[in-house]
């Protein structure tokens, strides 16, 4: 079997699962829906484990020809190379653990057929995304998961509490992305207008050649492509989406904005790595967005109450560590931590997600607690994910996280000091969630307490996998410290994709490492032991919305960033669009088209005075206007 | 010929039709002239402009009744009568269909549209121009809303106004050549100070009917009042005359009319795109919101015209067959949401798409063919534009490309207002066969041709380079 | 000559047929006198020949013979009206058409004139017979009235008319238009006797057609007159009075040094929009028609800026279907039974009626000038002729077609209005006769110009 | 210029003129139909005497035959105008002009 013939199977499989679950669900046994959904992007996974054992040089195929002009052409063609393979495995292989867990999780949803349909068809429109071998196939699928994230967070959105506001989430995220997306299309342009072509393998091959470029192009390029990246990957300016967006389902959030759809705009990044290699000035803005969105987003979840919340403000801070990566040019490396990030952001979500499912969908951490005895399965598993993220040592994201602080310390050890205090932050709102959620007494309803059960086995065992790979994740890129054979494994790997064999990096010296790393392990295990001592010995607890204090309050509204954009953005748009209705269009110019009736009305009337039925009248008129003849004669006749 | 006949013999018969078999014969005739034109499409060969009618030599008046289609016209040609169709199926389960003053009128004003599309002869263009006014008009006060007299006269008045200075500007343009035979106009010798001034009088027709901002104040009320029928005729195929007349007749005037008027019209286009969007954003009438989303759209492409170069034009005709597939779905929507709410406003809509499930979901499928996502037309015709309109400047680009952000704020917003969120009705009938057949052939064609653009482009591109070499000669020749 | 004898004897045998109170005699008299008339000026007369008379200068060329025709047409079409509309008192009608054909002999008189003589006798001639048909309806206060001021105001233009004639004489000693063209471009004249004289004749003929700032009488004698008369005057008087003015300025003043164009701007484009916007407002049909023929005069006066030939060529479409129009419009709106504020009761009988409806529609559109119907074609012709020399006229008849369209739009809503308080109407054969061949010729009336 | 004519065809002109405005004036400020009408027949008269004066200054004998043309033509303009001044009478037994002035606007 070729590559082609594998990669056109691996994106029909999850369209034709779409499809038939789109057309026929409603009629079809709900197992029978789910399984479909789930089977068919586990052997999706299965193809893509077939091109990962045969991928050596990247290779493009050529589909067909959408648009041929004279001056250039737009194509359908996908490319084939380590990147691409990896984000494959990452999605098909969390795309399947997180189906598996939606058919546990959904099971009482009526639209359950309808909710496998779009899951599908984000995993396609997912897999269209990272196979692309150009911008424009990438464009595609970069609207397509936007569309089906929309979906999916709309998905209830008849709700007869939380209808409008799921649907208004919704919107919200779709006109963000969109903004985004209207950056993309403008780095489109600008490609298409230098290169004549969109295909990474060709630029790629034309900037090593070494075209010359005008700088302000290349800027001007990579700037539209990050802002794309910000509006997928929730960074400041356009974060403000991803925690509304958790309106959605969980499992959505589990895969869609924590696991794959929101690390799109670092893959779009570390695919354009030829790109803004020749840009620095982007690449330090990129730095700074990253650093700014990881800090803020981190202080952001430290006061928030919505179990999902957190998770969400979490997911928007470990994006903007991958930001703060690829702004330092290290691809490879937030391609790593993308993906240790999935494997315990999945798990994390998912793990709240059978909290909820226990809790029947209560999310507010202040009436949970004590979960750990009834849902036994759902802690240990979130445990190990909290673990992962706050950078505990020996597991994923402590190998993840501190290259990533490696590369800063190399570069500028200020911005290190800074980027610490998001870690810091990071470990002390997971553990505050975690110990609220497991630990202590049960701060619900008595009634509540008695429904409290574990999640079926749909549903732990994807958190079993997942957990076993956030514990482990971190071999895949070991640093030199241990092993020389075998040390950074994946950067290794993916260096094989367009442009990467150009970036060379200096790791850290030895004693660097081991020096970081420490910081980090000390800082993780202190602050758990704090908030050990703090949540579990003192029992303390989350407080009510009114008994915060003054920066309590700020992370609470998340620094009153909505507000603000509501304020400057939607309210003088919203003015814009009243006034101009009102002033522009029916005072101005309606009502200057109605006068100009108007006046033609007046006028007639004027004229009909003169028509005043004395019969001297006429004749006078008739003798003025005969003068008048002769005076106009005489005007400048002769 | 059959092509233009075909539907002035349909329109005389529906007349005599009675109301019981009306809905049948429209549908019938429609799919007639509908097959017609398909079958010719199959065979037609681009490359060579097929006459209906020749007439060679010198008449009174100077017209010469000549009739012919390009690869363009018979696109436009296909266009109509398909929308003529959508717009029949569309009507099928409703009470005009049985109307037969109504059933008539549909066919004169495809008889018109046809004929202005395979027009070789300035004289002829202008009096099909005005012949698919009548219909239109009398559709719209005999079966739009009852207190409508205002809003028609405006439209009318307006429409006229601008018609009539093409009118002056054929005229003078023909004073310059023994008749108004569209290739012996194409190669007329115009002083270069009077260029200008035809190409004035034909702008003025078209920038109010396509409705150029600020020309636009006649098509908000007109669409809001009108029944759905005429609002899809008005949007979907009429305001394609205006389009198709700058590409048909404005390139041959464009070489020394340009260096003037390029840049206000683009801007103009610009401003329209901008404000359309931004009255979209606030307004409440579902109707009046496609209705300035159609503003928005249109701006774009009428400066991507004006752009006159081979890729926009492209784009535009892409962007003008897409914009006739959303028009006639977003008004059959909004129709539909009308009915079953009782009001067109968005405020007191809600939920629709749950107790109506098909509806939510062919208007959502619709709402995102409006937002050009990428597989539909719209997305490469938009992509060609905002690209010919980035390339020609910058700034604009951007501004035009806000479209997509705003398109986005509007168009969910009208879908979110009135299909999401707790259901405020319950009991309503849900899509009609025939309706849904229209969304989905909507919604197949809008894809297929952003899978298959290059479909378009081999049909029109011969005719398009025909008209832009000419153009490049005689500019070579005034050097 | 032939014709014109005819007519004025079938005048005569009618009046004698007026003993008889015959109304149907009187109309077949009428009607074969007519037919009789056109089928001569039809064998004589082709487009390109010249059909002149021995007796009198009488000289009917291309257009003069077309318009004669139309003359005798749209005098045949206002009989069978008036045969109508007289349904009640019929007794005076053959009276009353004897007078029509009288003012039928003058016209044809005016439109052939290549002397002052005929002139004047065809002015005259046209004009009296018209006095006294607008003061035939017996016992209104209205009629008198609007006859006396007509009488008047027409008779203060003869007397211009004469003066002028009287100076034109005494610049150049000749009453024959081809020797006071000779005269005029070979500059043998008095010019301080020929321009006033000339400017008076022009405003005598001003006056006749209603045009800036002669038009007064036109709203008051129109509606005082009956619809047949109305109908008269807006078809054969107007017919005959612009073909003269426009034959006057072609041949022989137009070659007057002087600033000629000023003047006429003057005069053309407030006529332009003078009579629409007095119209907008009229409740009235007659009136209505009055204000908007007073603006129809506006367009049907640039003819006399395009030259002899051209412009009596481009009058005939416009004013054939300016005529049928108007007649179109009358007829329907004789169905009212309220004379005055006839429009309100006929709300909505196009829609009731579809034959009616069909024919206003027909009717309106092409007063407003919308393809492709006869009226488009005249003004097309028109504006045609003076757009590259003239630009500004042109424009201003644009922009008062689109104040035109706006007054005739506004009525044909009124008409197509699906709620109508109209009590029953009965068609008769004559309306119907007339509508459909005046529909005829606004259909197809402008396919003239392709034989 | 033919010198033989003892007064110069100019005096005629101003008479005739003089006559023509008189006449003129009147029909525009008298209110009497009656005397409107002979105002009219003022303007004529002066018409007629400069036709004569202009024919015998060009020995053309035209305009005299004009000159009948428009006596008669006066005739039956004078006829005719007295029957409809009879005409009106009845209707409002007034022959002040400025009565009917009903049809307006």
């Amino acid at each position: 079997m070729g590559f082609s013939t594998i990669v056109y199977i691996l994106l029909l499989l999850p369209l034709l699962g779409g499809l038939t679950n789109g057309l026929f669900g409603k009629h079809l046994p709900k197992q029978f829906s789910g399984a479909l959904g789930t089977g068919v992007i586990f052997s999706a996974f299965l193809c893509v484990l077939m091109l990962f054992n045969h991928v050596n040089e990247p290779v493009q195929i050529d589909l067909c020809n959408i648009l041929r002009f004279d001056s250039f052409s737009l194509e359908i063609n996908f490319l084939i190379d380590q990147l691409s393979v990896w984000m494959s495995l990452i999605i098909t292989g969390i795309g399947t653990l997180i189906h598996l867990f939606s058919m546990g999780y959904m099971k009482e949803d009526e639209g359950y057929y309808k909710f496998f349909t779009y899951l599908n068809l984000f995993i396609f429109a997912m897999l269209i995304l990272v196979l692309g071998g150009n911008y424009f196939v990438l464009f595609f699928g970069w609207e397509g998961v936007g569309i089906c994230s929309f979906l999916l967070i709309g998905f209830h959105y008849s709700d007869p509490v939380k209808g409008i506001s799921n649907s208004l989430a919704a919107r919200k995220a779709f006109v963000m992305n969109r903004i985004g997306d209207a950056g993309l299309i403008f780095a489109l342009f600008m490609l298409l207008s230098t290169f004549g072509t969109l295909n990474f393998v060709d630029i790629s091959e034309r900037l090593s050649e070494g075209v010359s470029m005008h700088h302000l192009t290349v800027l001007g390029i990579t700037l539209c492509l990050f802002l794309a990246a910000t509006g997928k990957s929730a960074q400041i300016p356009l974060f403000t989406w991803l925690p509304d967006a958790m309106a959605g389902p969980t499992p959505v959030s589990a895969l869609i904005h924590a696991a794959t759809m929101v690390t799109a705009g670092i893959y779009l990044v570390a695919r354009s790595n030829f790109l803004f290699e020749l840009a620095p000035l982007t690449q330090d803005i990129v730095l700074y967005i990253g650093i700014a969105t990881s800090l803020f987003a981190a202080f952001m979840a430290l006061r928030q109450n919505d179990i999902k919340k957190v998770l969400a403000y979490s997911t928007v801070s470990q994006l903007g560590l991958m930001v703060v990566a690829l702004g330092l040019g290290a691809y490879t490396v937030a391609i790593f931590h993308v993906t240790t990030h999935a494997f315990f952001k999945a798990l994390l979500f998912l793990g709240s997600g059978s909290v909820i499912h226990g809790m029947h969908h209560e999310q507010d951490i202040r009436k949970m607690g004590g979960l750990k005895k009834v849902m036994p399965i759902t802690h240990w598993t979130f445990l190990i994910g909290t673990l992962a993220i706050s950078g505990f040592p020996l597991l994923s994201g402590f190998y993840s996280k501190d290259e990533i602080i490696g590369h800063l310390f190399d570069q500028n050890p200020v911005l290190y000091g800074v980027i610490m205090v998001s870690v810091l932050m990071t470990a002390i709102y997971m553990f505050r969630l975690y110990f609220l959620t497991f630990h202590g007494t049960f701060r619900g309803t008595q009634s509540t307490w008695e429904h409290v059960h574990e999640s079926p086995w749909t549903m732990t065992l994807p958190l079993v996998i997942l957990s076993v790979f956030s514990a482990l994740g971190g071999l895949l890129n070991l640093p030199g410290l241990f092993f020389h054979e075998g040390a950074h494994w994946l950067s290794g790997y993916l260096h094989g994709a367009p442009g990467m064999h150009n970036i060379v990096h200096e790791t850290p010296n030895f004693s660097t490492t081991l020096g970081l790393m420490a910081v980090a392990s000390a800082l993780s295990i202190g602050v758990l032991a704090w908030a050990y001592q703090n949540y579990v010995r003192r029992g303390s607890v989350a407080k009510s919305d009114e008994a915060l204090n003054g920066w309590e309050k700020l992370s609470n509204r998340k620094l009153y960033w909505d507000e603000w954009y509501d304020w400057m953005v939607v309210k003088p748009i919203e003015w814009l669009g009243f006034q101009t209705n009102h002033t522009v269009e029916e005072r101005g110019l309606k009502s200057g088209i109605s006068g100009l009736g108007m006046l033609t009305g007046k006028a007639g009337n004027a004229l009909r005075k003169l028509q005043n039925g004395y019969v001297s009248s006429y004749l006078s008129w008739m003798v003025i206007g005969m003068i008048l003849l002769v005076v106009f004669y005489l005007l400048n006749g002769n | 010929m059959e092509l233009i006949l075909l539907p002035l013999l349909f329109g005389i018969v529906s007349f005599f039709i009675p109301g019981r078999w009306g809905r049948i014969s429209s549908l019938l005739f429609a799919a007639i002239s509908l097959v017609a034109v398909t079958v010719k499409l199959f065979y037609f060969q681009p490359d060579v402009k097929e006459y209906f009618v020749n007439n060679t030599g010198t008449y009174v008046l100077g017209m010469t009744f000549n009739m012919a289609i390009d690869g363009l016209g018979i696109l436009m040609l296909g266009l109509s009568n398909l929308v003529i169709f959508l717009v029949a199926l569309s009507n099928f389960n409703r009470e005009e269909a049985s109307k037969p003053s109504f059933n008539g009128l549909l066919f004169l004003m495809q008889f018109g549209l046809n004929g202005v599309f395979a027009a070789e002869d300035g004289i002829l263009f202008y009096m099909f121009w005005e012949l698919t006014l009548i219909p239109v008009f009398l559709m719209l006060y005999w079966y739009g809303a009852k207190e409508n007299h205002k809003n028609l006269l405006t439209f009318f008045l307006y429409t006229l106004f601008g018609s009539l200075f093409m009118l002056l500007a054929i005229l003078a343009w023909g004073a310059y050549t023994p008749s108004y035979d569209y290739n012996k106009l194409m190669y007329a010798a115009v002083p270069s100070q009077y260029v200008c001034w035809i190409f004035t009088g034909f702008l003025l027709a078209f920038a109010v009917k396509i409705p150029l901002f600020p020309f636009h104040t006649w098509q908000p009320p007109t669409y809001s009042t009108a029944p759905m029928a005429g609002t899809m005729l008005l949007s979907a195929i009429m305001l394609k005359m205006a389009l198709f007349g700058m590409i048909k007749w404005m390139i041959p005037l464009s070489y020394s009319a340009l260096k003037f008027w390029q840049l206000p019209v683009i801007i103009l286009g610009i401003i329209g795109i901008l404000y359309g969007a931004v009255i979209a954003l606030r307004e409440n009438n579902m109707r009046k919101v496609f209705a300035f989303a159609s503003i928005s759209h249109l701006g774009l492409i009428a400066a991507g015209i004006m752009i006159f170069s081979f890729d926009a034009l492209m784009g535009s005709i892409i962007q003008m067959v897409n914009h006739s597939l959303i028009a006639v779905g977003l008004f059959l929507c909004a129709d539909i949401a009308t009915n079953r709410f009782g009001t067109s406003d968005l405020q007191q809509m809600g939920g629709l798409a749950k107790v109506a499930p098909r509806f939510g979901f062919w208007f959502a499928v619709t709402v995102l063919i409006a937002l050009s996502v990428p597989l539909t037309a719209g997305f490469i015709g938009e992509f060609l534009l905002i690209k010919a309109v980035f390339e020609y400047q910058a700034v604009f680009g951007i501004l035009a490309a806000l479209t997509l952000v705003l398109g986005a704020v509007y168009m969910i917003r009208a879908y979110q207002m009135s299909s999401m969120g707790a259901p405020k009705i319950t009991n309503v009938a849900d899509l009609h066969w025939n309706e849904m057949l229209v969304l989905a052939l909507v919604a197949v064609l809008a894809v297929f041709l952003g899978l298959y653009p290059n479909g378009i482009i081999s049909l029109v591109k011969p005719s398009i380079q025909h008209m832009l070499e000419n153009v490049q000669d005689t500019t070579n020749l005034i050097k | 000559m032939d014709a014109v004898v005819v007519i004025f004897v079938t005048g005569l045998i009618s009046l004698f047929l007026g003993m008889y109170h015959k109304p149907m005699l009187a109309l077949t008299s009428n009607l074969l006198g007519l037919s009789t008339a056109f089928t001569l000026f039809f064998l004589y007369g082709t487009y390109n020949s010249v059909l002149k008379s021995h007796f009198f200068s009488l000289v009917y060329d291309g257009s003069g013979v077309l318009l004669s025709l139309l003359s005798i047409v749209m005098t045949a079409l206002v009989l069978i009206m008036g045969y109508n509309s007289q349904s009640k008192d019929r007794s005076n009608y053959a009276d009353l058409t004897s007078l029509m054909m009288f003012s039928l002999t003058g016209a044809l008189c005016l439109i052939g004139f290549r002397d002052f003589f005929m002139f004047f006798i065809g002015l005259e001639i046209l004009s009296i017979p018209v006095y006294v048909l607008v003061g035939s309806r017996r016992g209104n206060q209205a009629s008198a009235e609007a006859a006396l001021k007509y009488f008047f105001t027409g008779s203060f233009a003869t007397a211009i008319l004469l003066f002028g004639i009287a100076l034109v004489f005494g610049a150049t000693g000749s009453f024959n238009i081809n020797e006071i063209g000779f005269a005029i471009l070979s500059g043998l004249y008095t010019p301080e006797l020929m321009i006033p004289g000339a400017l008076m004749i022009l405003a005598a003929l001003l006056f006749k057609v209603g045009a800036f700032p002669f038009h007064f009488w036109t709203a008051d004698v129109y509606e005082g007159s009956s619809k047949p008369v109305l109908a008269y005057m807006s078809t054969t008087v107007k017919i005959a009075g612009l073909f003269a003015l426009v034959q006057l300025m072609g041949l022989i003043f137009g070659n007057l040094k002087g600033n000629w164009e000023m003047v006429l701007y003057v005069v053309i484009i407030v006529t332009l929009f003078l009579g629409y916007l007095s119209a907008i407002q009229q409740k009235s049909m007659k009136r209505l028609l009055a204000y908007s023929g007073i603006s129809n005069t506006g367009i049907a006066l640039l003819s006399i800026m395009s030259g002899a030939d051209h412009g009596s060529r481009n009058i005939v479409i416009f004013l054939l279907a300016y005529g049928a129009s108007a007649l179109v419009l009358l007829v329907v709106a004789q169905f009212a039974q309220d004379e005055e504020n006839d429009l309100e009761e006929l709300k909505g009988i196009g829609y009731r009626y579809p034959f009616l409806g069909i024919a206003l529609l027909i009717a309106l559109l092409s007063l407003s000038g919308i393809p492709p119907f006869s009226g488009f074609f005249g003004k097309l012709l028109l504006i045609q002729d003076v757009l590259v020399n003239h630009p500004v006229l042109s424009i201003c008849a644009v922009l008062s077609s689109v104040i035109g369209a706006y007054v005739y739009i506004k009525l044909l809503l009124h008409f197509f209005h699906k709620e109508s308080t109209l009590k029953d109407v009965r068609l008769n054969v004559a309306s119907i006769i007339v509508i459909t061949v005046a529909s005829l010729l606004l259909i197809g009336g402008w396919l003239i110009l392709y034989i | 210029m033919p010198t033989s004519t003892p007064i110069n065809i100019d005096f005629y002109i101003i008479l005739a003129t003089l006559l023509f405005v008189i006449g003129a004036f009147g029909v525009m400020i008298r209110r009497n139909m009656i005397v409107l009408l002979m105002c009219i027949e003022l303007m004529l008269n002066a018409v007629n005497l400069l036709m004569v004066a202009f024919s015998s200054y060009y020995n053309n004998a035209d305009a005299q035959i004009f000159v009948f043309f428009i006596i008669v033509v006066a005739a039956a303009e004078a006829t005719v105008g007295l029957s409809i001044l009879i005409l009106a009478y009845r209707q409002l037994r007034s022959i002040d002009i400025s009565i009917f002035n009903k049809l307006k606007g």
